[in-house]
């Protein structure tokens, strides 16, 4: 069984050196932060972005849903209205424009859900207040039980306030 | 490929108002001459009889919610002496291109299969958009729940449904009394003659001013009488193409009286 | 703000929450009573007695409750602008007022909504309007504006709301984590088991960003499509392609005014000073200012076309509007309000005085108010028939709906700062920097 | 995932009950009130086989059916069956002069203009809309007589003009 051990940092550039430094070692680490950190992060880890294709995929159905829903259903009523066409290119452009948007949307925050894995209500997962007040927390895993204590001093080496042995999720 | 566009073309084509109004069976048109008109207002009491119209009392008449679906519209001309009055009755013009059936989100208003202007009653859910868009402010609608005092009542017209409450409502051309003759017709095998529909404005018109009939019958009385050289429709120029064409009122522009020659 | 610390922040806006003092309840339970009364009551004798009772006449179907609509709708457009737009650009001092702002957005779209149903003739059968399969087999018809007013003012209020909980997400795990008592479930379970991790704050704002690409044009559709309800009759004064610009500047511009009049509000009573400070009130002021030099503009073009295509149906329209009291008055109080007045944010020292923001935001959004209700009530008298012509004054249930509707949004609002982190904790942090061994490191 | 699994099972519930009330709101059956005379269309038009215009004589001439006169149903139970107590109730009726007042079945809201006429002469069996009113002792609705269903055999025969509005509405 691994002992994850977690480090809190009180400045960003101390953590992510011993982020790197950890890291190489082969250890798994993960960051917690208060704020969003993009380009500081970019030596420990550098994500691509999936959301762009829910976004996408959203877009299109919403484009198809929004064609068939004005066109097929004015196929299916032909109720001839104010000397228009049955289908009126305006409107169907309009009403297209509004579901793509929204179905865009609502896929973009599936998307979010599916990756980030939330909400998650489940079986606790290691959380620690502090890392939502002005602490950044430095979470390692995968240790031998032989080099625990090299890891923490390891940490305190790189200037962390705080090193603890947290509970095994 | 460029056929089956052709082809495709065609068919959307078809489906465009102009290109199949002309396979209606039908086309009620009416025509008012203005030269026979007196403004006695016969129609306008005959459609409160006929079309079971609420009495809206004085109050509501005050700020112009008058029920009457047929209105005669007066206008004067000139000072004291050399006065011209002329009378223009206006009810719904039947548009075949309506500005009201575009507003209408629940399809409560939309154009049926004789080139009638169709407003459904049960369907509509009062956004007021119709009533809003329709340039000839014929639309009225039903501000409150009106009640018939005991007896009149019993004079409601049981073919012609009792509005509810936050609908609106307009001229229909009668639409019961086409029913009942295409009815008839029906049973007997054949189309509507001229004559067949007397709308009840009509009906009462005491100078025979309106003329109701069937446009695409080139042998009818309205048919005639559109090919006059007086012939006019009520703001043509806004493109509406309505369907009741105002013969113009010849007036003798040297005496300047009201009276008409023909 | 770098002499806050991260702390500070967590407990001010924590406190916000926790800490009621008997003025807010005062204020809430006023707010709520006189939306009940003022609004809730009228509409219930509304639709209990009929349409009836409005003011509203032959030529003049649409009345002050569209011209309520259309300003509620115009309101929520300056939570789209300060959270999307400053957000795509980066701009940094959005980040201290957006959470309100989207929330003004959410709320106002509620209440823009609820004046169609207000505005109905039978608004229990409001669900005709949807697209549904139903046992009757009836549909709606897509050529309708009002149909278009379905599509995006439903879209519209998915996405704000959307935009603000998705934003909020990292503030309510803050929350979650400070809060005891009966508050802790609920911000356990609004917080979605939120850890702030590396991974969940790379998604988070790689989406938000999505969202607000999406919401831009969302916006502008919005009000554009508000603006064809009016613009697409052939009604004299209304039908300009000219419409849909001006609504959608008049949006931008009446929902910043909004902004500043609530954020004054939002500093003084929730003592903000140190989050929103005069900075913030210098560079709205100076959005208020381009916007009214463009709304004046498209005012003017509006005219300018009116009168030299000079037809008579045209000139009436103007004539009515610009000089026959009732509305004469109207509208040059609008012309002080939006043109002249906001000309005062020329000087800096006005545009950092409280006082002169306050007064000239409220001028601003009493004349924007205006402008819509002169919209509606000068044309629909004056359509092409004289002989039907008749003026329009609203009744007393519709002035009292009106009010109402002002107190239901203050209500939503009050109850939103209690319930909700009015300030973005994440993003003020954010503001003050990130904290590296030599100080703060800031974007 | 524990909770995205019954999250997901809920939405599903959700959407199955709306799909299957969807399907089986224009399944209507069951009105039946009690009539004020016990009487059985199974012994008059199943037993005994009397077509239903002899009773129901506006049904190929207007826009109703005609319920039948009294003095219709006495013309035969003047000798028919004279002792039963539901004839005596109508025997009753007759004496006193009043119409018996039948409980509507197929009631039809006011705003649809239904005629009997056009659908008779068009061929339809009565039986198509009311059921096998011949096997029925006390009348009982099995059509939802909602819109959609007209709207079902309308599209069916390809009936002219069958989806316009204003064939019903006016």
């Amino acid at each position: 069984m691994n002992q994850p051990v977690l480090g809190l940092f009180k400045y960003v550039d101390s953590m992510v050196e011993a982020a790197v430094m950890l890291k190489d070692t082969g250890y798994t680490v993960t960051v917690f932060s208060p704020i969003p950190l993009g380009a500081e992060l970019d030596p420990i880890i550098v994500r691509k972005n999936y959301i762009k294709y829910f976004s996408l995929i959203g877009g299109i159905i919403g484009l198809l849903f929004g064609i068939i829903l004005t066109l097929g259903t004015a196929a299916m009523y032909v109720l001839p209205r104010g000397g228009l066409p049955l289908w009126p290119a305006t409107p169907t452009l309009l009403l297209t424009y509004e579901s793509t948007i929204l179905v865009g949307v609502i896929f973009t925050l599936m998307g979010f859900f599916v990756i980030a894995r939330l909400p998650y209500y489940g079986k606790k997962r290691f959380y620690t207040p502090k890392v939502a007040l002005d602490s950044f927390g430095l979470l390692v895993e995968d240790i031998q039980e032989d080099k625990i204590e090299e890891v923490e001093k390891l940490l305190h080496d790189y200037g962390a306030n705080e090193v603890n042995r947290v509970e095994q999720p | 490929m460029s056929g089956i566009l052709t082809k495709l073309k065609d068919k959307l084509q078809s489906y465009r108002v102009p290109g199949y109004r002309t396979k209606f069976e039908y086309k009620w048109t009416m025509v008012v001459d203005l030269d026979r008109c007196n403004g006695c207002e016969a129609c306008v009491v005959a459609c409160y009889a006929e079309n079971n119209l609420p009495v809206v009392g004085k109050r509501d008449c005050d700020i112009s919610r008058r029920f009457s679906w047929i209105r005669i519209e007066r206008y004067i001309e000139g000072e004291y002496p050399d006065v011209k009055v002329k009378f223009i009755p206006i009810m719904c013009q039947h548009c075949d291109a309506a500005p009201c059936e575009l507003g209408c989100p629940v399809y409560a208003t939309y154009h049926n299969q004789d080139g009638l202007n169709v407003q459904v009653y049960n369907r509509c859910v009062g956004t007021f958009t119709c009533a809003t868009y329709c340039t000839y402010d014929v639309r009225r609608f039903n501000w409150f729940t009106y009640k018939w005092d005991s007896p009149l009542e019993q004079q409601l017209n049981p073919d012609v449904t009792v509005r509810e409450m936050g609908v609106m409502e307009k001229c229909t051309f009668c639409i019961q009394r086409i029913r009942v003759a295409k009815d008839t017709a029906k049973d007997e095998g054949r189309k509507v003659t001229d004559g067949d529909v007397q709308t009840a404005c009509m009906q009462s018109c005491p100078t025979d001013a309106i003329t109701f009939g069937d446009l695409n019958d080139p042998n009818s009385k309205v048919s005639k009488l559109a090919k006059s050289p007086r012939r006019y429709r009520l703001l043509e120029e806004l493109n509406t193409d309505p369907s009741v064409i105002y013969l113009k009122r010849v007036m003798d522009e040297k005496k300047g009286h009201g009276s008409s020659h023909g | 703000m770098e002499n806050i610390s991260y702390n500070e922040v967590n407990e001010d806006v924590v406190r916000t929450m926790t800490h009621t003092t008997w003025k807010y309840w005062v204020a809430l339970v006023t707010c709520a009573v006189m939306a009940t009364v003022l609004w809730g009551g009228a509409w219930a004798y509304q639709i209990y007695v009929g349409q009836g009772v409005t003011g509203l006449n032959t030529p003049t179907f649409w009345g002050i409750y569209l011209a309520n609509f259309v300003f509620w709708i115009g309101i929520s457009h300056s939570g789209t602008l300060l959270s999307a737009i400053l957000f795509i650009t980066a701009t940094p001092w959005r980040r201290s007022i957006y959470r309100s702002a989207e929330a003004i957005t959410f709320f106002s779209v509620l209440t823009a909504a609820l004046f169609i149903f207000v505005h109905m003739g039978r608004p229990w059968n409001f669900y005709w309007t949807m697209p549904y399969p139903t046992t009757r087999q009836l549909w709606v018809n897509f050529t309708s504006p009002i149909m278009f007013d379905v599509f995006a003012i439903s879209t519209y209020m998915t996405s704000s709301v959307i935009f603000l909980y998705f934003g909020s997400i990292p503030d309510l795990a803050a929350v979650r984590d400070r809060v005891t008592g009966w508050r802790k479930p609920i911000y356990t379970y609004l917080a979605l088991g939120w850890r702030g991790t590396e991974a969940e704050w790379h998604w988070l704002s790689k989406s938000y960003t999505f969202f607000a690409v999406f919401i831009i044009p969302l916006a502008v559709s919005v009000h554009s499509i508000v603006s064809w309800d009016f613009a697409l009759s052939m009604v004299p004064g209304l039908n300009k392609t000219i419409f849909a610009p001006y609504f959608v500047v008049g949006a931008i511009f009446s929902g910043t005014a909004a902004i500043v009049t609530l954020m004054v509000i939002l500093r003084k009573s929730l003592k903000f000073e140190k989050y929103i400070t005069m900075m913030h009130f210098d560079k709205l002021c100076l959005l208020l200012l381009v916007m009214s030099l463009l709304w004046s503009y498209i005012n003017v073009v509006e005219v300018f076309s009116d009168w030299y295509a000079n037809t008579s149906v045209e000139n009436e329209t103007l004539r009515y509007r610009m000089f026959m009291p009732p509305h004469s008055y109207m509208y040059w109080l609008m012309i002080i309000t939006n043109s002249i007045m906001p000309l005062l944010f020329i000087f800096k020292k006005l545009r950092t005085s409280i006082f002169v923001c306050v007064v000239v935001s409220i001028g601003i959004n009493v004349g924007m108010w205006i402008e819509r209700y002169l919209i509606v009530a000068t044309t629909l008298p004056r359509k092409y028939l004289p002989n039907m012509w008749h003026g329009y004054t609203p009744s007393l249930i519709e002035i009292s709906i009106t009010v109402g509707s002002f107190f239901f949004f203050a209500m939503l609002f009050l109850i939103f700062v209690k319930v909700w982190p009015s300030v973005s904790i994440y993003e003020v942090k954010e503001d003050i920097g990130i904290p590296m061994r030599k100080g703060f490191k800031r974007h | 995932m524990k909770n995205l699994i019954v999250n997901f099972i809920i939405l599903v519930i959700f959407v199955v009950t709306l799909g299957v009330g969807y399907l089986i709101a224009d399944q209507y059956i069951g009105r039946a009130p009690e009539q004020p005379i016990n009487f059985s269309h199974k012994i008059h038009a199943g037993t005994n086989e009397i077509p239903c215009m002899y009773c129901h004589i506006y049904a190929e001439r207007a826009k109703v059916s005609g319920a039948p006169n009294v003095q219709r149903c006495m013309g035969c139970h003047k000798i028919i069956k004279t002792e039963s107590p539901e004839i005596k109730k109508l025997a009753g009726y007759w004496e006193r002069q009043e119409p018996i007042p039948w409980i509507k079945v197929h009631n039809l809201p006011d705003h649809v203009d239904f005629t009997h006429k056009r659908h008779i002469k068009a061929g339809r069996k009565c039986q198509e809309c009311h059921g096998p009113v011949e096997t029925m002792d006390r009348v009982t609705r099995v059509a939802s007589l909602k819109m959609g269903w007209c709207l079902k055999c309308h599209a069916k025969y390809n009936v002219k003009n069958g989806r316009e509005c204003w064939t019903c509405h006016i």
